[in-house]
Formats: C-alpha cells, sequence, structure tokens
C-alpha cells in the first residue's frame, strides 16, 4: 500500500518537476522526489544507496541548482489603479483587455529569462517609486494605461516598442524616472 | 574577512546550525567508520563530512574559505587509493595477512571518505561562492 | 504539440517493452559468481556488510577509477572556473 | 507484527496528504512546507519500517533524513526569501 502510493508519486513529482515553468518550485519537487526515491531504495533492500541519495539529493543538488537559478533573476511589477479599495488579487482584470496587457508583459519576461512577480496595490505611484523594490509599475486611470520605468532598465527600452504596436486601444504611455543622466561629451 | 552583520544572517538559522554541527561530524565518522558492518561506507560519509560546509555555508554566505590546500590533498589521497590496494588487494597480500584484512577495510574507508570530502567541498564552495555571487 | 504526443508514445512503448521483459522473466538466473560472494565473503574479506566487500575487495579496479572520475572532473571545474584565482 | 503495518499503512496515507499539498499548493511556501512533513513522515516510516523487518541498521538512513531535511528546507527559504540570494 505505501509502496504504490509512493510510486504514483514519484512519477506524479517527475512529471512536476519537469512541466513546470517557475524553476524554484521545480527545485522544492526535485527535492521530494529524492527523497521518495530513497525511501524506495530503502524499501528494496538498498540502505546504501539509500543514504547516498538521501545526503546528495536532498543537499548538494539542492544548492547547486539553486546557485545556478541565481541568473535567473526576479522582476517586481506592480499594478497599480484608484479602483482597487482594498486588497485584491488578478479576478479584477480578468476577462478584459488589460488582463491580455498583463499577459503579454509576463510572457515577454519569461523569453527574456526574468521570473515576473505581479502584485496590485491601490497605493500611489509615487509611493511605489520611492520603495524602490518594484521594477516596472503600471498605472490604470480607467481606460488609460500609464508605464513607468526605470531610466536605467534596459528591459523597460525593449517593453516599450512591443507596447505600443500591439495595444493602441489602451492608450499607453510610457514613462521613465530615476535620476538623469548626464550626457558625456565625447571629445574626438 | 570581516563578518557582515547586516546581511541576511538570522540568529536562529546560525543557533540551530551550531547545535547540529557536533552531531553531524560524529554521524559522519560513525557512517565512514562502521562501513564495513554496517550500511555506508567512504562515499556516504565523505558526503556528510561535505554538507558539514553546507551548513557552514547557510549561516556565513559571505564569508570565503580557503580551500586551495584541499586540491593538493586531494590528489594525494587519489595516491594513497591507488597504492594500498595494489599493494594489498591486486600483489596478493591479502592471502598472507588474513589479520590485516578489517583494518586493510577500516583504512580504505577513511581515505575514501577524506577524498570524496575534499573534492565535495571543493565543488560546493566553487558553485556556491565563487559561481553564484 | 506533435512532438509532445511522439515523445509521450515512445515513453509509453518503452514502458511497455521493460514491463514485458520484468514479467516474461520474473527471476534470473543464479550465476556461480555472485552465489559464491554471497556464501564466503565474510571468510575472504573479513566484512560483515557484503557491499563493502564488494567494492572494497573484489571490485576493487572500480573503486579506483571512480574515484579518478571525481578526480577529473573536479579537475576540469577548476580549470573552467577562473574566477576564484586557481587554475 | 500486526500493529506495525497497521501503523506504516496510517503514515502512508499521511504521506499521501502532504503530498496533496505539494502537488495542489498555490504558492512556493506552501511547497516548502510540503517538503518538510514528506521528510518528518518518511523519517517515522522508516523508523517503523526497520522495526517492521527487525533490521535496526536502516535507523541510519532515518538520521540523516532528520539532519539534513533541516538544511535543504533551510536553503530554499532562504533563496526564495531573499530574491535570489542564497
Amino acid at each position: 500500500m505505501v509502496e504504490l502510493i509512493l510510486l504514483i508519486s514519484l512519477v506524479l513529482l517527475a512529471l512536476l518537476a519537469i512541466r513546470s515553468e517557475i524553476l524554484r518550485v521545480a527545485v522544492v519537487f526535485f527535492g521530494i522526489f529524492s527523497l521518495v526515491c530513497s525511501f524506495l531504495y530503502l524499501y528494496y533492500q538498498a540502505p546504501d544507496v539509500a543514504i547516498a541519495e538521501a545526503v546528495i539529493g536532498s543537499g548538494l543538488i539542492t544548492l547547486l541548482y539553486l546557485t545556478a537559478l541565481k541568473r535567473y533573476k526576479v522582476y517586481n511589477i506592480a499594478y497599480t489603479s484608484d479602483a482597487f479599495t482594498q486588497v485584491t488579487d488578478r479576478t479584477i482584470v480578468e476577462g478584459t483587455r488589460h488582463e491580455h496587457f498583463v499577459r503579454e508583459i509576463e510572457e515577454f519576461c519569461f523569453n527574456r529569462e526574468l521570473e515576473p512577480q505581479l502584485v496590485f496595490t491601490p497605493d500611489p505611484v509615487d509611493e511605489l517609486v520611492e520603495t524602490g523594490q518594484f521594477d516596472l509599475i503600471i498605472r490604470q486611470e480607467g481606460e488609460r494605461i500609464t508605464v513607468y520605468g526605470n531610466r536605467e532598465n534596459f528591459v523597460v527600452d525593449e517593453l516599450e516598442m512591443l507596447l505600443i504596436l500591439r495595444y493602441e486601444d489602451l492608450n499607453i504611455k510610457i514613462e521613465r524616472f530615476g535620476e538623469e543622466q548626464e550626457q558625456e561629451e565625447i571629445v574626438v | 574577512m570581516k563578518i557582515d552583520i547586516s546581511g541576511t544572517r538570522s540568529e536562529i538559522v546560525s543557533i540551530m546550525t551550531g547545535v547540529l554541527y557536533p552531531f553531524i561530524i560524529v554521524f559522519a565518522v560513525y557512517i565512514i567508520l562502521n562501513g564495513h558492518n554496517t550500511p555506508g561506507g567512504g562515499f556516504q560519509g565523505g558526503a556528510i563530512l561535505a554538507t558539514l560546509f553546507l551548513a557552514r555555508f547557510i549561516v556565513l554566505p559571505e564569508n570565503d574559505l580557503d580551500v586551495h590546500w584541499s586540491h593538493n590533498l586531494e590528489k594525494m589521497l587519489f595516491a594513497v587509493i591507488l597504492l594500498v590496494p595494489g599493494v594489498f588487494v591486486f600483489a596478493g597480500l591479502q592471502y598472507h595477512f588474513a589479520a590485516l584484512r578489517e583494518p586493510y577495510l577500516i583504512f580504505m574507508n577513511i581515505v575514501i571518505g577524506l577524498k570524496v570530502a575534499f573534492g565535495l567541498t571543493i565543488v560546493v564552495f566553487r558553485f556556491g561562492f565563487y559561481e553564484g555571487r | 504539440m506533435t512532438r509532445t504526443v511522439l515523445v509521450t508514445v515512445l515513453v509509453l512503448l518503452l514502458f511497455g517493452f521493460v514491463l514485458f521483459i520484468y514479467t516474461a522473466h520474473p527471476e534470473g538466473h543464479e550465476s556461480d559468481v555472485s552465489a559464491y560472494y554471497i556464501h564466503n565473503f565474510i571468510e575472504d574479506t573479513g566484512a560483515r556488510n557484503a557491499v563493502a566487500a564488494i567494492y572494497l575487495n573484489y571490485r576493487m579496479y572500480d573503486t579506483v577509477f571512480e574515484a579518478l572520475i571525481l578526480l577529473v572532473s573536479i579537475i576540469a571545474m577548476l580549470h573552467f572556473f577562473k574566477v576564484g584565482g586557481h587554475g | 507484527m500486526n500493529f506495525l503495518v497497521i501503523t506504516l499503512v496510517v503514515i502512508g496515507f499521511l504521506l499521501a496528504g502532504s503530498l496533496v499539498r505539494v502537488f495542489v499548493g498555490p504558492t512556493v511556501w506552501d511547497r516548502v512546507l510540503g517538503l518538510n512533513l514528506v521528510t518528518a513522515k518518511l523519517v517515522m516510516a522508516i523508523v517503523v519500517f526497520a522495526f517492521l523487518v527487525d533490521r535496526t541498521f536502516l535507523l541510519d538512513v532515518a538520521i540523516v533524513y532528520s539532519l539534513l531535511g533541516f538544511i535543504a528546507s533551510v536553503l530554499i527559504s532562504r533563496f526564495i526569501e531573499g530574491k535570489g540570494q542564497v
């Protein structure tokens, strides 16, 4: 009975670890996979292999994968609107053109090996800029959308062209915040 | 190297790792020394010894550890692994000295355990410390 | 999409093949070598764990080359990572 | 003998319950908590199994689990909390 549960969960965990899009979750799945696998080695009377699998699978492999994942940066996006009077989730924008817009940005981040983390908040833009933890702030006023991006962030440069071309009906305006870069005079 | 207290260090993790430290050492030594009687042996005990350095890496992620000496030590231990069985097993010394069979197993387990521990420590520190910042 | 279907079919076929082998030959023949190891390893090597007896005495070449593989892989890793100053 | 088998089956069902939380958990934190739960249940399962087959040297594996499950979950939690800093 226990063996059957563990064998089925082993297949499910392997599939989830391969198919999950967020790689941090895949590391968790792989950790549980190796633990369950190690118990099955023990069940089939191979305790030597079980010890090696438990040590390497839970300790060393986790560190190696997480270190490799450090190159996979988190990209913080804030979605702010006065219509959000309380703590809300993404059901507010479901089914509208705005949802397509947000999904497009998320897909864009996935293609750049960035991991988008979306926060919905009613806070005004100035406070969000002052916290300094958001790379991209989207402000919605009725049908108008304003995108605020850092001046030094090169991802926003690439995003600008894409959004203006595809979402003309949303009246998109892009503004950059951050320190003004001084133009260096190039002396030839 | 100066210690950065303002970083991401957590007091609970530090104290818990300090409590776990001697247990990990004792358990790894037990696995290595008892490898010929109970499951375990050189490789498993060495991997547990390497997780000792992993635990230290959790507590002090900013601090470097000089692991250069372990490179040469690992190569020397490989020479020992090559020489001792060459004399004892391949040259047939075990058929003349039956009393040395068990000490030979214990010695080889210790040598293999140290070699694996040094090797995996190098892997952990190269990857976790140098490559990941 | 077709690629996923093809991979699924291939994996299912492989699974069926492995299951067929497992059911067609449930128990392998007891070879003389393994029977000898199982019955005589305590007198031959002095170990009470049969795995230790095999990887430290009967199959010592295996262990030596395994250690060599670990050494070579670590040397290759040190060669490719120039960051640490050694290399 | 029979009591140990029943205990092992009960632990197996609890293990399946923890695995459900891992599979459907909406956030990463639920899954890390599920990892911790699975580790604890597997330690119990190994101890019961070692007494069931009457081989006490299998308890070594339980010690490995309980020592190293802590390190794995702390590593993953620190990685997620620190937004990419291990």
